[in-house]
Parts: C-alpha cells; structure tokens; sequence
C-alpha cells in the first residue's frame, strides 16, 4: 500500500490531467480582443484539439477570459463572474490592455494592471494577440496546470483583504455579496 | 331504527347543531364539524355491512338505500376524502367569515354523496343528487358577489342534467312501474328501442354534467376555482365521481345490453378523450393555481371516462383506479393550493414564487400528487394511467391511446408550472415572512401522499374492491391467480411487476443522492436563489428575476389553432339570444290595460275560430 | 442474498458498460462533427476528460434540496431505462428488469428523470433555467407523438407490449421490424432526432441565448452526474431501437455496430440542419413524423 | 257534525258588515274580529273536512229548496281541502297584516280588513257552491273587494292597476254571464249537478261557445294567458299580503272554477287538451317573462302565473295522477307564493321602486326573512328536499303516465328558466353588496311567526309529504267522480 502523501499524489497527476485537457473558457468579451475568439475557436486553428471549449455560465467554467481592455463599469461583473466560478479556476489576461493598460494606458475608465484585482494566471501579450498566440496561451496555461503552479484561486483566497482593497477602490458603490470559499 | 337511518341523521342533525353552535364558540362549532363527518365515516365503515339493505316509505314511494362492493367503493373515496378534507378544513377556515355556512354545506353535500351511493331507487337518488347540487352551488359562491355568474352557470348546467334525469326517471317509472334502480335495469331489455337509447342518454346527460364531459364541462373550471379550497378537494375529488357512478351503472348495466351500446361507448369514449385534451391544453395556459387544477380535473376526469367508456375489465380498473387516484391527488393539490392561499394570500403564479423552503411539508405533499398525476412511476398514478393505455390498446382504440397519451404528456407542462410557479424559482423579500401551514392543515394532505405512494406499488390494495365492485356488475373476476398486490396485467398477459421496480428506484435514487451529498468526495454547498450567474449582475434585494409571466408560451404558441374557440362563447351567445328573447316576451305584457282588453278580445276570437280543431 | 448480489453485479456492470459506450460515443460525435467542419477535433476520449475534470472539480453549488438531488433524479430515469432494455438478446446479459417492466413503463420513466431535473433547474431561480424546462418540456410534446405513434403500431401488429416479446417476434419471423413496419421505424427515427436534442432541436440548452438552459447553474459533480446520466442513457436509447428496430443483438460488438450505425442519424442530420424555434419544432414533430407513424397504424391494422 | 257549510259563507260576510259597527265602539276591534272570525272558521274547517274525508261528502241545501231548484253548498273533499286552504291562508294574511298595519291609521284599516273578509267570503262561496250564478254573485262579490285591495295605497300606480283590474274584471263579468245564459236558455237550469246531467242534451256549438266563454271569463281571474294583463300590476301595487292573498285565494277560487266546469259540468272530451294548450302558453310565456323584471313583486307575480299554467297543465292530463300533482302544486304555491311574498315584501319594503336591486346584501340586516325567502324560492323551484320538488315529481310522473314527453321537456325546460330568475336574486340577497341608502325594515313579530310557521310547513312537506299526500288522494278521487257528484247533490229530498 502506498501511503497517503503517495496516493494523494498520484491522484493530483490524475486530477492535473485531467484539467489540463479540459479546459473549458468562460470568454467574457469585454473588449476588441473578444473578435480573435471565433478564429480561434474554428476551423483553422480549432482550439477543441486541445481540450479547450466554451462554457455558457460561470458555474461551468474553468478559465475566465479576459479579451481585453476592462473599464471601471465592467469590472464588478467580472469580479462576480469570477467568484461565481467554482474551484479549481484560472485567469487569462488577453492583450496588452490586461497587463498594462496598453493604449488606454492613460485612461481615466479603464483597468490598467489586471493582477492587482483578479488573480491571473496566465498572461498573452499583444495587441491583438493573433490566434496562434492565444492557443500558446491556452499551452502555456496547460503547463502550469500540470505542474500544479496554476494556483491563482488559491492566491486570491489568500490575499483575499488586498484585492478587496483594490476592486473597492475602482468601484464606488460595493454591493457585492461576499466571497465565502 | 337501521344504521344507515342513523348516519343520515347524524349528518343532517350535525349540519343543523354545527351551524348553530357558531353562536356558541367557534371551538365548539368545529368539534360538532369533526364529530357529524367522522362518526358517520365511521360508523359506515364498522357497522354496515354490504349488502344491506333498508327502506322508508315517503309520499307513497318506497325509499330503498343499501350498499354493495361498488358503491361500497365509492363510499370510500367520499368519506376518505370528506374526513381527510374536513380535518384540513379546520385549519382553512380558521379566522374567515361565514364559517357556519361553509361547515353546513360541507356535512350537507357528504351526506347527499353518502346519499347518491346507497340510494337503490331512483327517486332518492335523485333527491340527493339535487342536494348535492345546491349544496355545492351554495359553496361555489361562498366568496361572493364575484361568483354569482359561476354559480348560476353551474346551476343551470347542473339543473338541466338533473332534470333530464328527472325526465328519464318518470318515464323508466311510467315504463317499469318502479322507481327502483334494479327494476329499471331488469326491465330495459324490454323496453322500445328509442326508450332504450333516449334513457340512457338523458341519464347521461345528467351524470355528464357532474363529471364535466364536453361539451357540459364548461362550469367546472370556474365553478372548481371558486370553491373555498378545502371544499374544492371534495368537490372535484369525490363530487365529480358522482358523475362517474352513475355513468358506470348506465354504461356497463344498461348499454351494454344492446347493439348500438358499441357506438355509445365508443362517442362518449372519444368525448372524454377530447375532454382530456382541450382540459389539459387550457389548463397550461392558466396562471391561477384554481383555474389550472380546475382544468387539470376536467381533463382527468376525462381520461376516467375514457376508461370506463371502452369497458373492457382493464378499462373499468383503469377508471376506477384513476377515480381513487384522482381523489387522492387532486384533494391533495387543492389543499396545497389552500395552504398557499392561506399563508401568502394568493394563487398566482405570478405572484408567489420559492416557497420551498418556506413550506417544505406542503411541498412535499405537492411534489408527490404531481408525480402521481403527471402518471410517474413509482405513484399510484401510473399504475391507472398504464391500466388505461393497455386497455385502450388491447381493445383496438389506436387513435384514442394517441390522444391520451397526447393529453398526458402535455400535462406535464401544467404539472411542472404547478410545482414551479409556487414551489420554485427564486425566494422573494415579499414572501420572507410565510411560515408553514398549521399542522392540522398538513396532517390530511401527508397522510395521502404516503397513500398515494403506497398505492403505486401494491395497487392492489384498491384494486380488489375494485374488482369485487366489478364483480357485483356483472363482470367476471378479473383478479384471476396471476394478479396480486403488487403486479398489474393486461389483456394479452404482458405485465409490469411494480415492487422490483420501487427497489430499483429507491436503490438508484438513494446512491446517487448519497453521492452527490457525500462531503469526503468534494464539498457542495447552498447559495441563496439570488447568487445566479446573470452575467455577473447582482440582483437587488427586491427584484424578481423569476420566469414566470408567459410560462409555455412556445407551447401554446403550436397548439393556438386548437384554443381559438370556446366552447364556453356558444353558451354565452344562447344565453344572450334566450335573453333578448325573453325581453321580447316581457314586451307582450304592454302595462296598456286596452292592449290587455284586445287580447281577451283576440283570445276569444281565436278559440272560437279554432274551436273545430281544438274541440 | 446470492440473487440480490447477482441484481447489483447486473446493474453495476451494465451501468459501467453503457457509461464507457455512452461517454465514448458523445467523444466520437465531437470527433465526427469536428470532420465535418474541417477541423482536427479533439481526441474520442475527450468526454471523458471533460467528465472526470467535473468530478474533480473541488467545489460546487446548489440553491436548494430539489436542485441538490436533481442529478439523482435524472439518474433514476436513465438507469431505469438501463435496466429495462434488454442489452443483448438471447439471455446473453443480466436480466436487470427486462421482464418486470414493458414499453408503457419504460416510456413513463424515461419521463421521470426530465420532470426531476426540471425541478432542479427550476429551483435554481435562474430564468434562464426555467426557460429551457419549459422548451425542453414542450419539445418532449412534440416528439412523444410519433414515438407513441410507432410503437403502438408495433404493439397492435405482435399483440404485445413488452420490448422482450417484439424481439422474440423478431427472431421469429426472422426479420427486422424496420424491415417488417418500415413507416414505424420511420417515425420513430424522426422522433428520435428530438429525444438526442441534437440540432434542430437543440434550443433547450441554447449556450449564447439561454446560458445552456436547465444546468445553467449546475456545475462540479452536479454536471458530472448529469453528463455521465446523459452518456447511459444515450446508450439505453440506442439499445432500446436496436432492441425494437434491429433485432437486438447477440454480443456486443454487434450491439455497438448497430448502435453507433442508429447513432449517426441524428448526429449527421444535425450537422446539416440550423435551429428550429421551440413551436417549430413542435409543429415539425406534428407533421411529416406523426404522419408516417399514422401510416404505421394504418399498415398494422391492415396486415 | 260541529257546523254546516253555510257557516264558510255568513260568518265572513256578517264579520264584514259588523267590522265598521264594532269599530265604532272599539277601534281595536276592527283588527281582532277578523282573525277571531277565521281561527272559528279554520277549525270549523278542519273538523269538516276530517270529516268528509271519512264519510263523504256534505251537501247543504240553502232555504230549504232542494236542488235543482234551490241553491246548494258541496262540501267534498276536493273543496273542502281548497276552503281548508283558503282559510288557512286567509288567517295567516290576518296575522302578518295585524301590525303590518300599525302605522296606517284607522279608516284604511278598516276597509282593509273588511275587504280581506270579503275577498275570503267571494272565494270560499266560489269554491263551495254548486250553482252557477250563485257562483258569478260570488265571483263579483271576490273581484270587488280585490279591486279595493289593489288601490289600497291609493297612489298614482295602485289607482291604474285597479282600474287596469276593474276593466278586466267587467269583461269577465260580461263573459260570465253570456255564458250562463246560453246555459240556462238551452237547459233551463242553474243547479252544476243539474247541467251536469244534461249537458248531453245541449246543442254542441252552444255548449262549446259557453265552454270558451266560461274559460274566458274564469282565465282572467286565473291569470291565463293572454286574458291575464292585470295581474303584474295588480300584484306589484297590492299591499305583500294582498299579493299572497291573490295568489293563494282568489286565483285558486278561479282555477277551482275552471276546473268544477271542465271535470264536472261539460262533457267535451278534448277540453282536457284545451286546458293544457292553454297552461302551457301560460307557463312558457310567464315564466320567460319573469325572467327581465326589474321590480321584486312582478317577478313574483309572473312566477305566480306560470304556476297557475302548471297547474292546468296538469289539470289537462285528465288522470287522477294528474289532478294529484294539481292539487299538490296548488297546495304548494300557495304555501310557498306566499311566504315568498311575505318575506319579499320586507326585502323590499322601504324602497319606493321596489326594485330587486333593493334586495342586495339583505341577509345581513334580515337573516331570516332572507333564510326564509331562500327557502322559498328553493321549493318553487322544485329543489329536493324542499315542499315543491314532490309536486313536481307528481307533476311530471303523471305526464309520463299519460304519455305526454313534449310537455315534460317544455316544462322541464322552464323549470330551468324559472331557476335561473329565483337564483339571481337569492343571490343579491346573500351575495351582493347593499348598494341602496334605503334602511331595511326589520319584520314585525307576527309576520315573522307567519313566515316562520310557512317555512315550517315547507321543509314538513318536503321531509314528510305523507303527511299531505293522503288527503289530497281523496280530494283528486272525489274531483273525478262525477257520477258521484250528480248522485249527492240530485238525490236531496
């Protein structure tokens, strides 16, 4: 018999597995990134290869796609998007706008720095990213999956008061239920 | 003094004395209520035995009541139901006005059902059929002013039946020289061929009304809807099935003893199974919990007479069977309704969403008489509706099974808006102070879910007196050795063995409930009805996000063809035409005195004119 | 004790059986339609992957004890059906409850299972739920008709209504049914493009419109038990017209030739064909497919 | 033997005469003297009428001239048990008009009540005597008093109404007579039992010209259509009582009329089909009629006449079933009519329309006068296990029995119509909001008691009808037996 930090290990290969070829992607299509979707999701670059499909609700859903630049108004709903989501759950940062603001770096209505309101796990860098980078995204995101570093819930559970911090900030008039995971 | 004597008395004492002891104390006034139905309930079920028979000689015609399997049938489902029903209303009424009345016509429309069953002859028969009538008439415009076009059209529609009963019932008397109901059918062979075919249909007529057969139903859905609730569980679970009685006695005792009883069945077979249809395609368009079950017991009375109509063995198990499921189910959904009107004040669907966890007991009862009227295994229900279907199969009735089987699939729909509309969606800040019924309230509507429950897999347990009742009609014993408690066979010896199955069932269920509850495997945890993935919105605290306005319009949006008319309009344009007409006939009276002196003139000269044709 | 024992192993085997087919086929139809759009596809275990990812999944939510056990409910149905069908012909297989139920139960408790899950959806309190219960319920209308159609005609013509005794009929005569009452088999077909929910009549779950309709709130192991209920009783589907159409079959290699052959017709006829709205669809079933299964009766009463 | 006959008839009318003396003395007396008159009468009555029930019946010879030359009165069962019921009711329009009264002073009280013994005397001397003309004095002596009753208000309305009466009631008068001359010029006799004897010898278009003529002049007294256009408003304008007066005396005297000349005096074989010609007409055009009222006591009144029209109906059938259910319908509207019109008449009281809108929302102010009319209005219709479902079942029992379906179905069908009208206003009553400012009246308590007593009696029937059905046996047997009729009044020496 093995014991039980073996077995637990073998089931989280197992488990890692099997989330890394199926991951199925709650595109929330918030900005112009949104239009690589289609192309990515067909015919030519067929992302159902690797697993990768679209799921209708949050509560369905691995990935959370972010396509985009995200304003100040959107931001609430995809913060509820994403505690809707059900663990284990990950985030991907579409385009330049997610990391840095990209052109809208100095607007006054958009998010500039993703990360410091959802945990993401994956970033995908252009403007646009054409759709051979957004499944090298999708790839990358199975790699750290696999290994068992993409661990953004985890983080965000965790440093759950900073990131409050930060989406109270952007939006004035919190509502929202809280996170109980 | 005969036990039968006894109970009657019970009963029409206890109607009187519970009236009055309102004045007294209205703690009071319901003991008297519970003691004059459940002491003759249970006096009737210790101490009288079938067969027996008493008699009493009023205005020179002899009165006959006793009982045999059939009726003794039927007695239960009165009596079962009325007791269950009377218990329930206890709670019903607790704080409304006109208790008095409602307990009065409550003992009185028991009695004048007990009264329908044991009568042999025809004139008691008669007699309490029409205390039945106004008895329940005066329940269906208990709430008032609102009502009182219901009411009348139920009494018209009641008062024509009747007295086309009347009508058979003197000339059967005039013919057969008895007024006894043993007589009549003896003698019927004997009679004229138009005799033979007008009685029964006039009988018909009558017994149709009561069991809202199209084109007569058109009273039932409101007249069911309008009923306070504790009352409509009887009305349609037991007093509709007077309809059913009679129309079994006619058919299977009378029709079936001539040739063209063949086309008798078969029309009134395919009116029943288009009684089925039109009730279940109205009943999903309602929006009001009454009027949806009220449709809803037009159409199952319907498939009742489906069964009883095509009167093979199978056949009249299968209506039967259904009469005492529908009594069970039915009574159970009209006290559900009650305990939702009761508690929140209103029917509609509309308005009153996601009391399950409000109201889990009344759910639950809920829950269990859709499955079984939605025809579900393991409920009773399903045990008649697959009695039905291999009876309409194995008696040739190909297009008629389709039929059925259109109309019960499609009540699903109603079934589901049912549930849905009160039990379901998601809980509103309106309905945050709804407690659960009282239990008094609660006790009645478990108790026949459970029945219900044990019904659908030892079906058996009714079908014997079923069967004995059947026997009694002159049907050969259909429960030969291969049935017992808990198989159900057709014509052609297929079989449905219903006990694995429940095992099965309850297996099935209860593993993968234990493994979706089951926290070792991954924790699953409740959310409230307002954290619903609506594109990240968050609804507020008042909004209702719930379905509920145009629930099945697709549906109803295909079958539209078959809804554009109501039958209910023809009635009415009589109605007005038959108005006008007796405008014109109120204008002969002119109030001109020299007018009234020209007709003396006239009438004179008329009858001397004719007074070689009239003399 | 041993009998009881022999039930379990039958029902636990079968149902392990019809899983892995089930599970395998819906792969397989992913891997075909993705063929057919010139695409790579993804690999034919696919559902597989995508399954044991929900049961993997560390949490999930339910809004209430109906939607809670609305996974159990639906199970209820399709291994009920499971164990109705007989699986191989023959004996060749555990008798489940192939002798206890016929055609009549088996179509009453197939219903089980999508009233229970409707609850479910419907206790969710999401809109988007209880609209695709109702279109969901209403397309069941739609197809039940011609499926009733067909099998009474079958039933009228072999005078019996238990799925054991057609295929005894079968073996007797040595023909097909779909040979032997072709306008049955063709209205059943028909209906069974509405029971497979494959496009045209796929607007219950409509992803975009509805967020997939009833399980738009299921999630984890919720979608999980309904995703492995949906594989068996694809399966038990299958088998029930190959059982009823084709004769059954004596092992299982010819069970799944002749079942992923029936597989294919409302997968391919998807492909082809866009959406129809829900009265549509209704309206379809009420046309051409209830006309053949009329001509169905015509044909059993005649001969 | 406690009394004679001829006792029915002087102690009314000498009441009625001593009524303005003894008022003069005490003015109290004016309304005691008539109820102490007909309790007498009452037991007188009932003792008689026990009777005649045993022993057959009484045939009095007025002055000593022994028919057919002399007048005579016949007491049989059949009339008897119509002068049982008359006086019955006579005493029961005494208790409820006793205080009804109070606020009316003296003078019209006195005529009231003078004019209600007079109405009883006319009817109950229709009933009793076997000689035509003696019956017309009679019928005049009725009419008259009716008259004074209908204008009793003495308003614009009661005014035209009697007059509309007083109209009428001379053409029947006219018609009466005419008929009694060709009578007695072809026979030479006045004596019933006499013509009775020799009608045979009658020339037969002069028989079948008094026939019609007779029937004219009795059907307007009878309310039968088309000769009946007095009666709504008669019975609208008439004080309640009055109306209960007209429908259970003076239209029964009438109909007994009609009856005594078909049954017993003409022998025309197809005046039974005559009678129920014109009894249906009746019924079918009443009762469709009532249906659009708008005033409370005209619906009363047209359901009043289409009673009358079944009960000729059943006359009409010729049978002793038939004359039975006659009877029983008589005996049944009359109990029934008027505690509908006792009871209606304070649903209504202080309205000036008398509208049955004015009923709505009544049951709260009047539970038992409401209860009480509900009763009634239960039991005309013929619901079980009220007094009129027996009649009716009697009714259509002896239809059958003659073989008569249409009628059955005409009159069942009616029944429907009839049930509707009395159901919309049992629903006003119970179910309607008051809408009117007009303050109910609560009833006083003998017109409660008389109410009360009449409910009574409806649910006695209806739960027992032995307790009548024996009697009227009799009475429809003696009606049939001409023969026997003949023999007792022609064989007095």
């Amino acid at each position: 018999m093995m014991n039980d930090k073996n077995s637990q290990k073998i089931v989280d290969i197992i488990q890692n597995w099997a989330r890394k070829h199926s991951i199925w992607v709650l595109a929330y299509g918030t900005g112009c990134g949104a239009i690589e979707i289609p192309p990515t999701m067909t015919s030519r670059y067929d992302a159902e290869r690797l697993g990768v499909r679209g799921a209708a609700t949050p509560r369905q859903a691995d990935v959370l796609l972010i396509t985009g630049y995200l304003t100040v108004k959107t931001m609430k709903r995809v913060i509820r998007v994403y505690e809707q989501m059900q663990d284990p759950k990950y985030v991907i940062g579409f385009g330049s706008c997610t990391i840095n603001g990209g052109m809208y770096y100095d607007s006054y209505n958009t998010i500039k720095v993703l990360d410091k309101y959802l945990p993401v796990d994956v970033y995908i860098n252009g403007c646009m990213p054409r759709p051979e980078a957004v499944l090298s995204g999708f790839a990358q995101l199975q790699k750290r999956i696999a290994e068992g570093r993409a661990n953004g819930a985890q983080q965000y559970k965790d440093n759950l008061e900073w990131y409050r911090a930060n989406q109270k900030k952007i939006i004035p008039n919190w509502i929202m239920p809280e996170y109980n995971w | 003094m005969e036990m039968i004597h006894i109970i009657f008395l019970i009963f029409l004492g206890g109607a009187v004395l519970t009236y009055f002891a309102g004045k007294v104390s209205k703690v009071l006034q319901d003991i008297f209520f519970l003691l004059s139905v459940l002491v003759p309930a249970y006096l009737f079920f210790a101490n009288v035995g079938i067969g027996k028979e008493v008699t009493l000689t009023l205005g020179g015609i002899t009165l006959v009541w006793g009982v045999n399997h059939f009726s003794w049938l039927f007695s239960l489902i009165v009596l079962g139901l009325g007791s269950m029903a009377a218990i329930y209303a206890i709670g019903y009424m607790k704080g409304k006005e006109r208790k008095g009345y409602f307990y009065f016509n409550f003992i009185l429309s028991i009695m004048a059902m007990m009264g329908i069953l044991l009568s042999l002859d025809l004139v008691s028969f008669f007699v309490f059929w029409e205390i039945m009538t106004w008895s329940s008439y005066l329940m269906t415009v208990y709430n008032g002013h609102e009502t009182q076009r219901i009411g009348i059209k139920y009494f018209v529609f009641s008062a024509i039946g009747a007295y086309a009963m009347l009508m058979a019932i003197v000339i059967v008397h005039h013919v057969a020289g008895s007024f006894m109901i043993g007589s009549m059918i003896n003698f019927y062979p004997n009679m004229s061929l138009s005799l033979q075919i007008w009685i029964p249909i006039l009988f018909l007529m009558a017994f149709g009304v009561k069991a809202a057969l199209m084109p007569l139903h058109v009273w039932a859905p409101d007249a069911y809807s309008n009923a306070p609730m504790a009352y409509t569980s009887v009305f349609s679970g037991a007093l509709s099935k007077m309809g059913i009685y009679g129309m079994v006695i006619v058919l299977v005792t009378m029709i079936n003893q001539i040739p063209q009883g063949f086309w008798f069945r078969e029309v009134i077979a395919w009116l029943g199974g288009i009684t089925a249809v039109l009730g279940t395609l109205w009943a999903i368009k309602q929006d009001d919990a009454k009027k949806l079950l009220a449709y809803s017991s037009v159409a199952q009375l319907g498939y009742i007479i489906v069964g009883i109509a095509i009167g093979t063995e199978l056949g009249m198990l299968a209506g039967l069977f259904l009469a005492v499921m529908h009594a069970l189910f039915k009574g159970t959904l009209f006290m559900v309704t009650g305990a939702v009107e009761k508690q929140t004040g209103t029917t509609n669907f509309t308005e009153v969403t996601g009391l399950i966890r409000k109201m889990p007991w009344t759910f639950f009862a809920a829950l269990f008489s859709i499955i079984a009227l939605a025809g579900i295994p393991p409920l009773g229900g399903f045990v008649g509706k697959w009695m039905l279907y291999e009876a309409l199969i194995t008696s040739n009735h190909y297009l008629l099974v389709i039929v059925i089987f259109f109309s019960s699939t499609a009540a699903f729909l109603y079934c589901y808006k049912f549930l849905f509309g009160f039990f379901l969606g998601q809980e509103e800040k309106e309905w945050a102070h709804v407690k659960e019924a009282p239990v008094v309230m609660l006790v009645p509507m478990i108790i026949m879910s459970v029945l219900m429950f044990v019904l659908g897999t030892f079906p058996g347990l009714i079908l014997k007196p079923i069967n004995s009742g059947l026997v009694d009609l002159g049907y050969i014993d259909t429960f030969k050795h291969l049935w017992n408690t808990s198989i159900i066979f057709n014509a052609w010896g297929d079989h449905v063995v219903l006990q694995p199955i429940l095992y099965y069932i309850i297996a099935i269920f209860v593993f993968f409930a234990l493994f979706l509850t089951w926290k070792g495997h991954k924790t699953t945890r409740y959310v409230t009805t307002k954290d619903i993935s609506s594109s990240g919105e968050v609804p507020a605290e008042d909004e209702n996000l719930t379905f509920s306005v145009g629930f099945m319009q697709p549906f109803l949006r295909a079958v539209a063809p078959a809804m554009r008319r109501q039958i209910d309009k023809y009635y009415t344009g009589i109605a007005d035409g038959l108005e006008s007409l007796f405008e014109f006939m109120r204008r002969i009276y002119t109030g001109n005195g020299q007018t009234y002196a020209v007709y003396v003139i006239v009438f004179v000269v008329v009858v001397l004119l004719f007074k070689s044709v009239l003399f | 004790m041993e009998t009881v024992l022999m039930d379990i192993l039958g029902a636990v085997v079968t149902f392990l059986v019809a899983f892995v087919v089930g599970m395998t086929y819906g792969g397989l139809s992913r891997k075909i339609t993705a063929r057919v759009q010139n695409r790579k596809g993804p690999p034919w275990y696919q559902n597989f992957i995508d399954a044991f990812k929900l049961g993997f999944k560390k949490s999930a939510i339910h809004h209430g004890v109906m939607h809670h056990l609305g996974g159990a409910f639906l199970m209820v149905s399709s291994v009920m059906t499971l164990m109705i069908v007989p699986v191989l012909s023959h004996n060749n297989w555990f008798p489940n409850l192939n002798f206890q139920g016929d055609l009549i139960f088996l179509l009453y408790i197939m219903t089980f299972g999508p009233l229970g899950m409707a609850l479910g959806a419907g206790q969710t309190g999401n809109p988007n739920s209880a609209i695709g219960v109702t279109r969901g319920l209403s397309q069941m209308v739609g197809f039940e008709i011609p499926w009733v159609l067909a099998l009474v005609a079958l039933m009228i013509q072999y005078h019996t209504t238990s799925i054991t005794g057609l295929m005894a009929a079968q073996a007797h005569s040595g023909t097909w049914l779909m040979f032997s009452s072709p306008f049955a088999f063709i209205a059943a077909v028909m209906a069974m493009l509405g029971m497979f929910r494959y496009s045209p009549f796929d607007i219950v779950g409509a992803p975009t419109e509805l967020a997939s309709g009833p399980v738009s709130e299921n999630g984890g192991k919720y979608l999980f038990v309904m995703m492995s209920s949906g594989s068996v009783f694809t399966f038990a589907k299958l088998t029930l017209y190959v059982d009823l159409f084709m004769g059954g079959a004596d092992n299982l290699l010819i069970l799944l030739v002749k079942t992923f052959a029936l597989y294919l017709i409302p997968m391919l006829y998807g492909m082809t064909t866009p959406r129809y709205r829900t009265e549509q669809a209704v309206r379809w079933f009420w046309g051409w497919p209830s006309f053949f299964g009329l001509l169905a009766i015509l044909q059993a009463v005649i001969f | 033997m406690v009394g004679t006959p001829v006792l029915f008839i002087a102690i009314p009318l000498l009441a009625a005469f001593l009524i303005p003396l003894l008022g003069m003395i005490w003015k109290e007396l004016v309304r005691i003297v008539p109820g102490l008159v007909l309790t007498y009468l009452l037991i007188l009555a009932i003792n008689l009428l026990n009777h005649v029930l045993v022993h057959g019946p009484i045939v009095e010879v007025i002055a000593g001239w022994v028919p057919p030359i002399g007048i005579n009165l016949v007491f049989s069962a059949f009339s008897g048990f119509l002068v049982t019921l008359m006086i019955f009711l006579g005493l029961l329009v005494w208790i409820y008009s006793y205080r009804f009264k109070r606020n009316v002073e003296y003078e019209p009280a006195l005529k009231y009540f003078l004019m209600l013994m007079m109405l009883i005397t006319g009817s109950v001397g229709i009933v009793l005597t076997g000689d035509i003309f003696n019956m017309f004095v009679f019928i005049e002596i009725t009419s008259i008093s009716a008259y004074g009753l209908t204008a009793f208000y003495k308003g614009r309305n009661s005014a035209e109404a009697s007059f509309k009466y007083v109209m009428m009631g001379s053409i029947a008068s006219t018609f009466l007579l005419l008929a009694i001359m060709i009578i007695y010029s072809q026979l030479g006799t006045l004596n019933m039992a006499d013509i009775a004897r020799k009608i045979h010898l009658m020339n037969p278009t002069l028989k079948i010209v008094s026939y019609i003529f007779f029937v004219t002049a009795l059907g307007i007294e009878a309310e039968i259509f088309p000769l009946n256009g007095w009666a709504p408003d008669a019975y609208a304008e008439a004080p309640g009582p009055v109306g209960a007066a007209f429908a259970g005396i003076v239209v029964k005297a009438a109909v007994y009329a009609i009856i005594r000349y078909t049954y017993t005096i003409f022998d025309l074989s197809s005046s039974f089909s005559f009678l129920i010609i014109i009894g249906m007409i009746t019924l079918i055009i009443a009762e469709t009629a009532a249906i659009r009222q708008e005033k409370l006591k005209r619906m009363l009144a047209y359901s009043s006449i289409g009673q009358m029209g079944l009960v000729l109906v059943a006359f009409g059938f010729g049978t002793k079933e038939g004359v039975f259910a006659a009877l029983f319908l008589m005996l049944n509207h009359a109990i029934i009519k008027s505690l509908l019109f006792f009871s209606g008449s304070y649903l209504v009281y202080n309205s000036t329309e008398k509208n049955i809108k004015e009923v709505n929302g009544m049951s709260k102010f009047l539970p038992v006068t409401s209860l009480l009319f509900a009763i009634g209005a239960f039991a005309i219709v013929g619901l079980p296990p009220f007094a009129g479902f027996w009649s009716k079942l009697s009714v259509l029992t002896a239809a059958a029995d003659s073989n008569m379906i249409l009628i059955m179905v005409l009159v069942l069908m009616v029944s429907v119509v009839e049930l509707v009208y009395y159901l919309r206003v049992v629903n006003r009553i119970y179910f309607f909001k008051k809408e009117a400012d007009t303050k109910p009246h609560k009833p006083t308590f003998n017109a409660l008691f008389v109410m009360l007593v009449l409910g009574a009696i409806i649910l006695l029937i209806g739960f027992y009808p032995d307790a009548v059905t024996g009697m009227l046996h009799k009475a429809s047997a003696s009606l049939m037996d001409k023969g026997q009729y003949i023999h007792n009044v022609l064989s007095l020496k």
